[in-house]
């Protein structure tokens, strides 16, 4: 699965993408953002607060509890501040 | 309708004028520009840097501007937002809206603005005399977005 | 602050970027343009002369101004009413707003047009298939301007 | 007092300004309204529904118990229409 980051989750992760091989008790995107916590103390880090930690599923916001499969384009991301 | 994600600056009169160019169901136009403030959080900012997420960016803003037709009888709608390096005074995001009504052009500006705010993937990152940081989300963008909730 | 009411056409690009120039405190700039439409309460409308009382329109829209700015912090404010004969399509009028921000724009903006229509001594008269006739005033101009009774 | 009329009073009176000498019983606007109906039959016609006409004096909307004195300039409007 290609996972992307944005703004501070990309900074504080260090880089802008990763491709990852899921573990198949990895079904949400909630599940998904625990298990990237396991992967480096800098994904622990940037993910330490999920209430600031949105995803995106296929260019979608989606809830946690949203499925994910191996073949979507998930993006992690802060809360957004355009405009 | 036109949705535009680009670097570079846009010219406010030349997008009114193409916008309006040859209408006469219209009577009023909403618009709203904004744009890079010296000062935010009272420390001065030097430069900001907009960064989005290229695809899901336009499939937001396509997304907000669809819900904003469905509300509103709109003749046309326009949302142009910038990303990149900008400076104090750049623009940042138009959006304007064209109606035979103008508490639909009002509105639907305005709701176009606070969807933008909450939904649309960009990130702003401002240069001051600390260092390079991070906008943080408002509440109070949060509280603008929920008024439209149906 | 700038109110103007004059005969002239006035150019929106060029409005606007007097406007904002060289001004880097501001954050947001809502404007509005009202337009002639061409159809009018089901009916054609080929031209719109604007009748308007010299002396107490620049002097209800400076009072009207002075309001807006005591209710929000406001960078700048713009008024231009045009007086004569116009045709679809033709601009009426521009109201512009400049504040740090969005929601004080918006606002603002916003009530300068109810206000406007409800007390800036202006009369639309049309001219109709069936001959010309007098704009009646609306219950929702009047219901518009009650919003922000204070 | 100088009078002034707009609109379509200024069409259905006829002329767009006049000068008129005061009985000393016209103390307000409401006053002024009731005795120009008895100026002419145009008068009476135009100024018949009092919802619709407006009164200014020195350029300020006044509501008709407003008092009114020889040296004011004083207009008569149906309601607003511009924007």
């Amino acid at each position: 699965m290609k996972i992307l980051y944005f703004a501070w989750l990309r900074s504080k992760i260090g880089v802008p993408t990763e491709t990852v091989d899921l573990p198949a008790e990895v079904a949400t995107a909630g599940d998904l953002v625990e298990w990237l916590k396991t992967r480096s103390p800098r994904h622990a880090e940037a993910l330490a607060n999920s209430k600031v930690v949105k995803v995106a599923v296929n260019q979608e916001h989606v809830p946690y509890d949203h499925p994910i499969a191996a073949t979507d384009e998930v993006a992690l991301f802060p809360p957004v501040t355009g405009g | 309708m036109a949705i535009r994600v680009q670097a570079e600056d846009f010219d406010v009169g030349a997008e009114y004028a193409a916008f309006t160019a040859g209408r006469t169901s219209v009577g009023g136009v909403a618009m709203f520009v904004g744009l890079v403030r010296d000062i935010a959080g009272g420390e001065a900012v030097s430069a900001m840097t907009l960064e989005h997420y290229p695809g899901m960016t336009e499939r937001q803003l396509e997304a907000i501007e669809e819900e904003a037709r469905r509300r509103w009888p709109l003749d046309d709608v326009l949302v142009i937002h910038r990303h990149g390096r900008l400076e104090p005074g750049d623009r940042i995001v138009m959006v304007a809206t064209a109606s035979a009504h103008r508490d639909a052009a009002f509105e639907s500006c305005r709701f176009l603005m606070d969807w933008l705010k909450t939904k649309a993937p960009f990130w702003k990152l401002e240069a001051t005399p600390d260092g390079e940081r991070w906008v943080e989300a408002k509440d109070s963008d949060d509280a603008a977005a929920a008024r439209w909730a149906e």
